[in-house]
């Protein structure tokens, strides 16, 4: 099986997997992430590509510059939409707005697909949800923290992201994890934009409010690595920094042990796996569901197992480990 | 008999700006039926009083009586709702819309509902401009017509409004000889009808031919009110200025025999059609022509700014290319604009940066400036031409319409350039100052400088170049001894049509 | 009728058929009508903003703030509709007569207060964002009300709504500028401030009065935007202010105020969508978007500017016609 | 030396002081060493890249570009160093050679193009993002080089090195400003581009290279933050060309050219990013970062606007010390 089972969807998010009327030969397939200013996705589009080359499928990515802009992503979902094409393969940071476009798509006869989301009730019925649970995910990190720094009090630095699901999921599931737990106080959280500039600014900020700083957990790796080199040139180089992605950089940044550790989500297993799903459900032969790929923490230790299997990763490390 | 009631009439009205006091308890009176002069030397306050009058600002103190009864103008609609058109000094024109739309602007004619008639817009100013002979079509865009047309609308507008009391502030500035004449038969037209006049002007020669009275103001205060002045030059100036003036044009001679400067048979797309002449050492060569004949064109196309499309410059003999202005500066060329204001001066800057800005190259060794040189020789200047002293601390738009003149021929001066074009140098500037440019004039052709002179004031043309050249539709028809030239001369040579005799013109040596 | 329908909108008329022209040779998908009544979707948003953003630019000033205020007003009109559980017909006027003040103050601030728009513009542009970040904790407000989404995506006689709000608006704003005296009053202001004052026009009020405008249309794009996401959010609308300008200068607006044809505007706007619909059906990057995006606004304003010098070397390409002839030919035929 | 620190500066000057007074009173963390080392890393970069948007401004144009501009560039670099292996040596003077080259694009385009430069720069602004996407696929670049983070990083006898960038540039600036031909040529352009060209001056030259300064020192803004983020991303500089005009007005530039002190523009950034560190230190969230900073901007121009109307009523309040009272008192003193 190229994908773990899936788990059926809530009640009534279930679109109907035989009304799906594939039109083209070999299928098109549009594969429409939130924002091209994220590795993670374009990683995950590499994965689809991938599996589009040994299938004989056609894709092609549509997506604005800046995650911020969901007005320009409804935009191409509706230039799609007047398009032939066979499926979607979505991601979004606004599933409200997104809804009524998709249900149009799946009207149409479309397969629609949602990545790197755990949402098993979206608005509007679609087919097929795949991505790790974002909440288990830094929940994880978080129980990795506590076995490995939690015998002495910490004060705990949170950077998040633009305010929405994802943030709220990721920095939720670390706070999880570390509640009850009387040596982790959280002293200051605060936004970083998602971005490496944004994580920088505020891990600068953050440290010079709050010196006596031992740990900073991020929303995603571009902010940690962002708010590493801030530690850096403030001379804390004993910091803890976590972050969430598995993106590439984010591994090699933890191998070369200026970031802690992260969340591995293997963006480029979850962009195959997504396509395999959609290639099944455009051939009648998926039967519905979330499909939930696995996530790792991983140290510097492991952040260099996982470098030295660069065919599994996007983009590719910068040199060989 | 009972002097009658005055249509409009200041009393005691004061009006200061900061560190100005621009209006000092001036009193007015203007009678329907009158054309009246009010007149005196730049910065005596003319246009602040006129401000006041059309509703822009109010006054300090004093009252405004209209009919003999007071009044508040509280701003320029209230003016006109009491049968008030005034031409302003600065143009209030909006260069971006049609003519039509300029003459009743701010009063457009509308229909029920509020909606804008253009049918009655475009009959109604067509039929003003008529009345005033201009042949301007009312869709064209105000903004691409000349400056001269664009005064006519000015006076169109104000004629529209079908005003008792007309307000004129220097509306000749960029007028010649015939559209003035012809705005002059309006205005007498108008005051027999009962109009009231205001009427403002620097050019004495034309006020003496259209006033009925004068009121002539110093530093604020009316040193002679209506009545107490002959309406004639002399007498005039003499109560401007506070002291006899014995000659209006010291013209000094200093021509050579030597050629500077040589046109043959220019031709620009800008509409200079065929000029030659030639400019001798210490000369200068007055451009006579009518409104658009041209002149300016002939000074765009000397100094490098239009593209010749025939004809060659020769400069010591030599033949010479210009292909911006620079290249014409470098070679010792300088043009002093018509419009001091947008082409000329850089209110950003004191004296000194004004002054220095076309050698700044001169001025500078690698690139930096030496900026002790600059101040004494721009200290020096100031001294010398007699420019306010207050020009070396504060920006020049702080300064006088006649010391600004002179700052900017003073760039040329510092500059040391051989020859001087200079555009209708005395546009608007008092008889004082007028006086201290033609001494700056003779100091320059005695310095062995030569200078051709634009002026649309044909006394000043006559009495201050050693030849003149006649423009008429861009060429140069003929060059004559200013000596042999009279005023009627010029008014008719500039307007006949073209001269066959002439074809060939045989330059007369000064 | 002619008074708006202009000889100044020819020139755009004309470049948004040749780019729709390029456009239908690169995919046959442009020109099936689902996609056609899609254009006036995608359109309708910016070019709704760039009404007030024209006539802001009409009266010489410029308008940076609407894509915040945009953001600004949807996150209200989340907060109205799922936390003051107001009704939809009470929340959008009230969005209305906020955009419309919000506009009064910006206005109020450049004509009394003499700051140059760019500058009071440029505050609220950061300041705005700022305040919408203040509601909910700076977080966005989704799912809304389900009666405001059919507000952008309804049809009516098969037609999408926004199509008629442009046609509405457009045909006001059009009355408006060339009708009544407001309209020539900001064009006159536009063209010559100082001689509009001593015309007697009240500078100021005209001037206030197109921020008043902008912030008003700029409201009308935040409801549909809402509508459209069915949510509010501070991060919307981001760009969308320099998007609206642009529609407005290839629509050939001078920002030096005083003339244009505010149909331009809508037809600078058709311009840009068409480009970027384009380029989505063709599936191209973001990346080319922008670039041919800043290539046509350059090439727009260039061949306004160069229109003496374009038709100066096309006469001396065709230079064996020449004008006159041409007309002697037409006699002849 | 008076030519350079002139009156323009007093009002800045205070500003900046009096800002820094409130903060410093609101948390006792502001003043202590590492801090303030701390700012003039924080200003580095606006306040360098400012210098070339306040030149330009000087000369009566605008920069709507170099935020797109540094995205670029600091792809450009990453590129270079990561998948070219360029040695930091080459890599960076062939930055500062690119930035000033997009520079020297844009200003002939505004000056030979005759296209406003807002229009020039706001369609740079927009393709200069698209071409930095460009490269990589639109992700961004890490670990560039262990030899750039110390060019930001780094310390000279205990002072952080941006510090001496700041001196350097902000020193030639001024030099250039005030000393030079260049530096008055600009100012003339600014003041009446007509009459400049009237008196020999090369106006579209001046004009096309202030565009080259303000490229030039876009690009070591660029190379500093590449260097701070050890990264290159077409996502850097977001509405940094916002901040650097920001810091300009704040400092008391005139949008309508001609006038200013460049020095002053130091000022005004050092003034705005005072204001955010001392928000920061108290945990400001960024909603109140962003209402403060646009209302800093309104109110530096409105003091600069209003200054005769203020003094006039400090006049009225402390009507019983009229200045000639004042004077005399002090004389009896
Ligand atoms: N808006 C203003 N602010 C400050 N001072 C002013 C203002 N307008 C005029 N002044 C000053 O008031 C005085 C009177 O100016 P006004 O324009 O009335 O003179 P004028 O007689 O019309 O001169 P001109 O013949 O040059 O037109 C001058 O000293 C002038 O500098
Ligand atoms: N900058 C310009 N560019 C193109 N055409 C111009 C320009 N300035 C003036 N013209 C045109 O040239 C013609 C003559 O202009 P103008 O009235 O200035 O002539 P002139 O002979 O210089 O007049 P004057 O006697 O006042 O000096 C007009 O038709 C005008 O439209
Ligand atoms: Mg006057
Ligand atoms: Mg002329």
């Amino acid at each position: 099986q190229d994908y773990p089972a899936p788990v059926p969807l809530a009640e009534g998010a279930q679109a109907p997997i035989d009304a799906i009327a594939p039109k083209n030969e070999p299928f098109r397939i549009a594969y429409m992430p939130p924002a091209t200013e994220f590795n993670y996705y374009i990683a995950i589009g590499e994965g689809i590509k991938a599996v589009a080359e040994e299938e004989g499928a056609e894709v092609f990515m549509l997506a604005p510059q800046s995650g911020a802009d969901i007005n320009g992503q409804m935009g191409m979902i509706q230039d799609v939409l007047t398009q032939d094409v066979d499926a979607i393969i979505f991601g979004t940071h606004d599933e409200f707005a997104a809804a009524p476009l998709l249900k149009q798509a799946v009207d149409k006869g479309m397969a629609v697909v949602m990545i790197n989301s755990d949402i098993p009730n979206f608005p509007t019925p679609i087919h097929g949800v795949v991505g790790y649970s974002q909440r288990n995910g830094t929940h994880k990190i978080a129980d990795w923290a506590i076995e490995n720094y939690g015998s002495e009090p910490l004060k705990v630095g949170i950077i998040e992201g633009q305010p929405g699901y994802h943030s709220t999921e990721r920095v939720g599931g670390f706070l999880d994890g570390i509640e009850g737990n009387e040596n982790f106080e959280v002293v200051v959280s605060i936004d970083g934009k998602w971005n490496v500039e944004g994580g920088n600014t505020a891990g600068m900020d953050i440290l010079q409010a709050h010196p006596d700083l031992d740990m900073i957990f991020a929303a995603n790796d571009y902010m940690i690595i962002g708010a590493s080199y801030a530690a850096k040139a403030l001379g804390r180089s004993d910091i803890v920094l976590l972050g969430n992605d598995g993106d590439t950089s984010g591994l090699e940044e933890i191998a070369a042990g200026n970031v802690t550790a992260t969340v591995n989500t293997s963006p480029f297993l979850m962009g195959k796996a997504a396509m395999h799903a959609t290639l099944d459900a455009l051939e009648g032969t998926y039967p519905g569901g979330w499909i939930e790929t696995p996530t790792t923490i991983e140290d510097s230790e492991g952040a260099l197992a996982v470098l030295q299997e660069p065919e599994k990763l996007f983009p590719q490390p910068s040199k060989e480990y | 008999m009972t002097a009658p009631i005055p249509l409009w009439e200041f009393v005691d009205v004061s009006k200061a700006y900061p560190g100005v006091l621009a209006n000092d308890r001036v009193c007015i009176k203007l009678l329907a039926g009158s054309i009246h002069g009010l007149l005196g030397e730049n910065g005596c306050g003319k246009s602040t009083l006129i401000k006041t009058l059309s509703g822009v600002q109010q006054p300090d103190s004093g009252q405004i009586l209209f009919n003999g009864q007071p009044v508040v103008i509280s701003d320029p609609q209230a003016a006109r709702q009491l049968g008030i058109a005034t031409v302003f000094q600065e143009f209030s024109i909006v260069p971006t819309l049609s003519v039509g739309e300029n003459i009743f602007l701010g009063n457009m004619p509308r229909s029920r509902f509020g909606v804008i008639d253009w049918k009655k817009v475009h009959a109604d100013s067509a039929a003003v401009l008529a009345e005033l002979e201009v042949d301007i079509p009312t869709e064209a865009i105000t903004g691409s017509l000349s400056v001269g047309e664009q005064q006519l609308v000015e006076i169109a507008k104000a004629v529209a409004m079908d005003a008792r009391m007309i307000i004129l502030d220097e509306p000749t500035a960029a007028l010649g000889e015939d559209e003035i004449e012809r705005l002059h038969g309006l205005l007498r037209k108008m005051r027999d009808r009962g109009v009231a006049i205001l009427y403002v002007s620097h050019r004495l020669d034309e006020v003496e031919r259209i006033v009925d009275e004068v009121t002539i103001l110093r530093n604020g205060r009316v040193v002679r009110a209506s009545g107490e002045t002959k309406i004639n030059v002399s007498e005039i100036v003499s109560a401007m200025v506070g002291e006899d003036i014995a000659e209006h044009y010291p013209k000094e001679r200093n021509a050579t025999q030597e050629v500077v400067f040589e046109a043959r048979g220019l031709a620009t797309n800008a509409g200079v059609t065929d000029v030659s002449f030639t400019l001798h050492r210490g000369e200068v060569l007055g451009l006579g022509g009518v409104l658009g004949s041209g002149r300016t064109e002939i000074a765009r196309a000397l100094f490098g700014t239009d593209d010749l499309t025939a004809g060659e410059v020769r400069l010591n003999g030599r033949k010479v290319k210009f292909r911006a202005e620079t290249d014409a500066i470098r070679a010792g060329l300088a043009l002093v604009p018509e419009n001091r204001k947008f082409d000329g001066l850089f209110f950003n800057f004191r004296a000194s940066g004004n002054i220095t800005a076309a050698s700044l190259g001169g001025l500078a060794r690698f690139g930096v400036l030496d900026l002790k040189a600059e101040e004494k020789g721009t200290r020096d200047l100031i001294r010398d031409l007699e420019i306010s002293s207050q020009a070396e601390e504060k920006t020049v738009n702080f300064l006088s319409g006649g010391n600004q003149q002179k700052i900017v021929i003073a760039r040329w001066l510092f500059s040391d350039a051989q020859v001087l074009i200079l555009d209708e140098p005395t546009q608007g500037i008092d008889i004082g100052a007028k006086i201290a440019v033609y001494k700056l004039i003779n100091k320059l052709t005695r310095a062995g400088k030569s200078i051709i002179l634009i002026s649309s004031d044909h006394d000043e043309l006559l009495a201050m170049s050693d030849r003149i050249a006649i423009v008429q539709h861009g060429a140069i028809k003929r060059t004559v001894n200013a000596a042999e030239l009279s005023h009627d001369d010029l008014v008719r040579a500039s307007a006949d049509p073209i001269d066959h005799n002439h074809r060939h013109p045989e330059e007369a040596l000064a | 009728m002619r008074r708006v329908f202009d000889t100044q909108l020819i020139g755009p008329f004309a470049a948004m058929v040749i780019v729709a022209l390029i456009v239908a040779l690169t995919t046959d998908r442009f020109l099936n009508p689902g996609n056609l009544s899609n254009l006036s979707l995608q359109v309708s948003i910016v070019a709704l903003i760039a009404i007030g953003s024209t006539i802001v630019i009409f009266a010489a000033g410029i308008d940076l703030s609407s894509g915040s205020m945009v953001a600004l007003l949807t996150m209200i009109l989340a907060q109205m509709l799922k936390f003051m559980d107001l009704p939809l017909a009470l929340a959008i006027p009230l969005i209305l007569i906020i955009g419309a003040s919000l506009g009064l103050l910006l206005g109020l601030i450049t004509a009394y207060g003499r700051i140059p728009s760019f500058i009071t513009t440029l505050a609220a542009l950061i300041a705005f964002r700022g305040l919408a970040l203040t509601f909910n904790n700076g977080s966005p407000i989704f799912s809304l009300d389900p009666a405001l989404e059919p507000i952008f995506y309804g049809k009516l006689i098969g037609i999408p709504l926004p199509f008629f709000y442009l046609v509405f608006f457009y045909g006001l704003a059009a009355f408006t500028m060339n009708f009544t005296k407001l309209g020539r009053e900001i064009y006159a202001v536009g063209g010559n401030p100082a001689a509009a004052v001593l015309t007697g026009i009240n500078v100021r009020k005209v001037q206030a009065t197109t921020f008043v405008i902008a912030g008003f249309m700029t409201a009308v794009g935040a409801v549909l935007m809402a509508a459209r996401l069915n949510s509010g959010s501070p991060n919307y609308g981001q760009t969308l202010e320099l998007q609206a300008i642009a529609a407005a200068v290839v629509g050939g607006a001078s920002l030096a105020g005083g003339r244009g044809n505010i149909l331009a505007t809508l037809m600078g706007a058709m311009t840009i969508v068409i480009v970027q619909n384009g380029l989505n059906l063709n599936a191209a990057p973001s990346s080319v978007q922008n670039i041919v995006l800043g290539v046509i606004i350059l090439l727009a304003v260039g061949i306004d500017m160069w229109r003496a010098e374009i038709s100066a070397l096309m006469a001396r390409i065709f230079r064996r016609t020449p004008k006159a002839q041409t007309a002697s030919e037409k006699k002849a035929a």
